[in-house]
């Protein structure tokens, strides 16, 4: 594996605009906007459902998507072990008091604490829940392009929010290439980083503010670079975003309508 | 026309001729804002239709000089006009479209998605629609001869291609001036003289002036019309090609080396026993001069 | 790091879209305020944006302690940019963190909301102990450490009003739950005030400018 | 020995030669994470007690092949050995000590708070003390001719005073093997030749092997002792300078142009009808052998 990546486990950005540029799937022609509304929707759903049952079919069909679209599954796999990881850390610790018919129990310091059905239910759907947010949100990176997002952003954000968003995105680059060279700057002189925090605690400090001042300097100097290249603090973006379609528009509705009837006629799926 | 040496001590610049300079750079000192003195005492001025290049050793002060004419940097003290205006405290809003700065480390340069957004990014700018621009970009990158690498991330280039790009970025924007930073460090001998002929092109069909700034001595000595030689933050000599590297002492005071082409021609004359007068600057020249003298 | 780690789908859709509007509210006054203030320059932009990418970038290095946590800058970013412009800063951070699966987006309102109480509580402790010591290090080490811990507070507060959905136990026992993510994230916020001490420090030393000190002469 | 050519459609590696052999790389690719195939069948040995320049044009994955020596990057498929020792898989936790890397951008090197603190990080994670450390770093920096930038901060250096510490970096390190990416791309002549002069110094004085990716033909032509030419991310021919830079043919193929000193020679051999057998490859060779020679 490649050193300059920061972590395995965290998205790779480069790599996600680098299959959105190249994506030439189906879903790359659907409208962004269409996408958009898509995920409003997911998240209303997941949100409003409390059933294993819809979480489960709801992932299996954004799964059975993402790899239409021709993205890799592997990587989604490295890439959901964090959520995956945040969810059963907090819940993980909830679950264990929910009270249930007891699957496992412990007696520690004279208090009983037992596992029970529904505190494994409770983590499953939770975890299913996160699974559909990240999967659908990675697909909906790799699958729109730069330029669109930026077009997006430059609409839904008023100035100078949607400026500061921009520019945040491309620094971001550039910030998360200097963190990936120092790594590997201190991995090939012989610092692993968790060694130099004990071996010279301070350095690491001091290590750590210097990327950081030395990425704002990059990014300043990027700045001052593209303001060179006549950028005026205001980017206009002028590309056009392809529009909604009627198929984008009845998939939506049909969606919003799925939805409805799920929350509402099926009972004990509500979360209200 | 001969050497012209400055005395860094007691500078003074001669004045702003406008018929003639495109820039002129009087300034006093640029000091960073860590108390470095990036230049002191320089003055240096660019004329129509030339190609001049900044010669001198690491730390001399050469690519802070290039980021001044430009307005990157202002002077701390002192003014820098162009096209005789004077840009410093003044509007300099499109002083952007007149100078074009290639810098010396590439990856300050490139931040768009992709290559091709990136060199788009300075036409977009001037308010050319779309696919003029893409025009103008996929031009400038044929010019450089990285026309392949049009759709990769920037970041997933090599040392060399990333330099390509930079350069196609500023050529794309067509601008009066361009200054290029060390321009060919990174490149292979092929896209080096690719990049040789291109910025002697560019004077020659758009009378464009370019300024270099290089170590590169036998560069400089093929490509440029005038020499400036930089220390210590100022430059202390200038002169032709020929004048310059045909002087050791000039060349070994300014902390550099003469180029291949003088050290032979120079040799082969003590060898001979030739009154060393051509001065053949390029290696053609060298061999024509070879030629001409087959039997000392 | 005070950071909700839950979820897309974890809180209702009632607590979902009050803390969105909360936060939404809150970023609009910082917006009001910053453009009824004099034209906003690049500069400016320049770094509040610079921090969003940082403290996003940050926000991704895990240090490997207690099975992997990781620093926010967000006191650091209240320092450097204040407040208005901070809230800003968060909200897209959070943004993208979403965008990535890195706290879901019906979690942006409250994530949104505990680092603004962060950035506000890190400006006004700098600001204030500015007027009790010299020290830089001291100075923002105890402004971090200050508003992580109230962070911290808020983000319970946060889980406790809203409660997790599927989750029936009482108050007090969510809040035994916790007090173990808590305990961590206390340690990591003394080890983030140490470390935004050395970035104040450095940038005294060698960029006053962005501190607000007088300006250097690096061009714009 | 005469020069050795490779198919790059079907590499088949010599068999690796543990007695004469430091480092034997037999990968058979490495592809980066967006689908770029970096090298591609590439067999590549560093004797012991040599200096081996890699020459290439510009993304042929020279970079990429100097960032497998000491396992920044591990091959996609293939293997490599360092002193006999497998490296991909297995352990490789105490490789930096064995191979020094000076990356091709210094920028991606130097991230502690000083330059003296940068040097010193190398000997400290080698477990120096820190007395000891010190010295050792004051001592590479001299080597190199930096020791006057020791206490400022790498971030607010010029491009060629970074270099320079970043050799320094590795040097003050004393590993077996130093692969130095583009070591002299920024640097000005005279910090180029004291370079130069230190690569060959220390193979002599510590019996270092040395590797070198570079553009820059006349510079690999007076240090190394063996050439490889890399195409395609596979080296695919290799020999001594004299024999791969007097084979124009080779060098076009290759995609890079013959050293301005070979080109000088066989001119003067072709205007005096002399048989070009003598292969002067430095500057002084050429100058001595037109000595020799001095009527054809
Ligand atoms: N960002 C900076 N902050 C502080 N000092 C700087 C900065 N950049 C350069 N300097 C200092 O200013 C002086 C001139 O640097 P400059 O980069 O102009 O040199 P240069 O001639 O381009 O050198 P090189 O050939 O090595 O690129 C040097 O002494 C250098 O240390
Ligand atoms: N980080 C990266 N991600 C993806 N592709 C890369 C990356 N770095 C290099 N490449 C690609 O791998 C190939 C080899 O690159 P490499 O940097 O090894 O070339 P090089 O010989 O060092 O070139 P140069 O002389 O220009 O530095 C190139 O085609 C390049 O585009
Ligand atoms: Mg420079
Ligand atoms: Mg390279």
């Amino acid at each position: 594996m490649s050193a300059t990546m920061v972590s395995q486990h965290i998205p790779d950005l480069d790599l996600i605009t680098s299959y959105a540029e190249r994506n030439d799937s189906f879903f790359s022609k659907v409208s962004p906007w269409t996408k958009l509304g898509g995920l409003v929707l997911v998240i209303l759903l997941i949100t409003l459902t409390r059933s294993l049952a819809i979480c489960s079919g709801l992932y299996i069909a954004i799964l059975a998507v993402y790899y239409l679209a021709g993205l890799p599954i592997k990587k989604l796999f490295a890439w959901c072990a964090l959520p995956v990881l945040f969810v059963l850390s907090l819940v993980g610790l909830l679950a264990w008091s929910e009270p249930g018919t007891p699957i496992v129990s412990f007696a520690v310091a004279g208090v009983t604490i037992a596992l029970t059905d529904n505190g494994v239910l409770l983590v499953f759907t939770l975890l299913l829940k996160a699974l559909v947010s990240v999967t659908y949100s990675l697909f909906f990176l790799m699958t729109t392009k730069y330029e669109h997002f930026a077009g997006m952003i430059f609409r839904i954000f008023p100035s100078p929010l949607d400026q500061i968003f921009l520019m945040a995105y491309r620094f971001l680059f550039l910030t998360l290439a200097m963190t990936g060279s120092m790594l590997k700057a201190v991995r090939s002189r012989g610092g692993g980083l968790v060694r130099s925090i004990r071996m010279q605690g301070r350095i690491f400090a001091e290590v750590f503010a210097l990327v950081f001042i030395r990425s704002f300097e990059r990014a300043e100097r990027v700045h001052t670079a593209m303001i060179a290249r006549g950028y005026h603090g205001s980017y206009a973006a002028g590309t056009a975003i392809p529009r909604p379609g009627f198929v984008g528009y009845g998939v939506l509705g049909a969606f919003s309508l799925i939805i409805a009837i799920v929350v509402w006629m099926v009972p004990n799926t509500r979360g209200w | 026309m001969t050497v012209i040496r400055r005395d860094p001590h007691a500078p003074h610049c001669p004045p702003i001729d406008r018929e003639r300079e495109l820039i002129h750079v009087d300034c006093a000192s640029h000091t960073y804002p860590d108390g470095s003195v990036g230049i002191h005492g320089m003055c240096f001025s660019v004329l129509k239709n030339e190609i001049v290049a900044l010669c001198g050793p690491n730390g001399s002060g050469k690519s802070t000089l290039i980021e001044h004419l430009n307005g990157i940097l202002t002077p701390s003290e002192g003014e820098i006009w162009v096209n005789g205006r004077s840009i410093t405290g003044g509007e300099q809003s499109d002083l952007w479209k007149e100078v074009g700065v290639v810098f010396q480390r590439s990856d300050d340069q490139l931040f768009a998605p992709t290559v091709l957004d990136d060199v788009m990014f300075g036409p977009l700018n001037m308010g050319m629609p779309v696919d003029e621009a893409k025009v103008a970009a996929m031009r400038a990158l044929e010019a450089v001869g990285a026309a392949d690498l049009v759709h990769k991330l920037p970041n997933y280039l090599s040392g060399g291609q990333k330099r390509l790009v930079s350069i196609a970025g500023i050529l794309a924007m067509k601008p009066k001036v361009i200054a290029l930073d060390e321009p060919t460090s990174d490149l292979d001998p092929v896209h080096s003289e690719r990049i040789e002929t291109l910025i002697t092109g560019l004077r020659e069909r758009f009378s464009i002036s370019v300024v270099i700034a290089t170590h590169d001595l036998d560069f400089a000595a093929r490509v440029a019309d005038r020499i400036c030689l930089v220390k210590n933050g100022s430059v202390f000599a200038e002169g032709t090609p020929a004048e310059v590297f045909y002087d050791p002492a000039l060349i070994a005071d300014a902390g550099l080396k003469v180029p291949q082409v003088v050290r032979v021609y120079l040799e082969y004359c003590a060898l001979h026993g030739i009154e060393p007068h051509d001065h053949p600057i390029r290696l053609e020249e060298l061999l024509f001069v070879l030629r001409k003298n087959p039997k000392g | 790091m005070a950071h909700i780690h839950l979820e897309d789908g974890s809180f209702s859709i009632f607590w979902v879209i009050v803390w969105w509007a909360a936060a939404v509210i809150l970023v609009g006054i910082s917006l009001y305020l910053l453009r009824s203030g004099e034209k906003t320059d690049s500069r400016k932009i320049t770094i509040a944006a610079f921090c969003t990418a940082a403290a996003f970038a940050i926000f991704q290095i895990e240090i490997p302690v207690a099975g992997g946590v990781h620093l926010t800058i967000t006191p650091l970013v209240g320092i450097l940019t204040g407040p208005a412009a901070g809230c800003l800063v968060v909200f897209v951070v959070n943004i993208m963190a979403a965008a990535v699966g890195h706290g879901g987006w019906s979690m942006i309102g409250a994530n949104t909301l505990v680092n603004i109480s962060e950035v506000l509580v890190a400006f006004c402790l700098f600001s204030v102990l500015g007027k009790i010591t010299k020290s830089p290090f001291a100075r923002a080490a105890a402004a971090t450490f200050g508003a992580l811990v109230c962070g911290t507070i808020v983000m319970v507060g946060i889980i406790i009003i809203s409660g997790v959905q599927g989750v029936t136990q009482s108050s007090a026992t969510i809040l035994a739950g916790l007090s173990l993510v808590v305990a961590i994230n206390l340690a990591v916020a003394a080890l983030e005030a140490i470390i935004t001490g050395f970035v104040v420090t450095f940038l005294q030393k060698v960029r006053p400018d962005i501190l607000g000190g007088k300006q250097g002469n690096s061009g714009r």
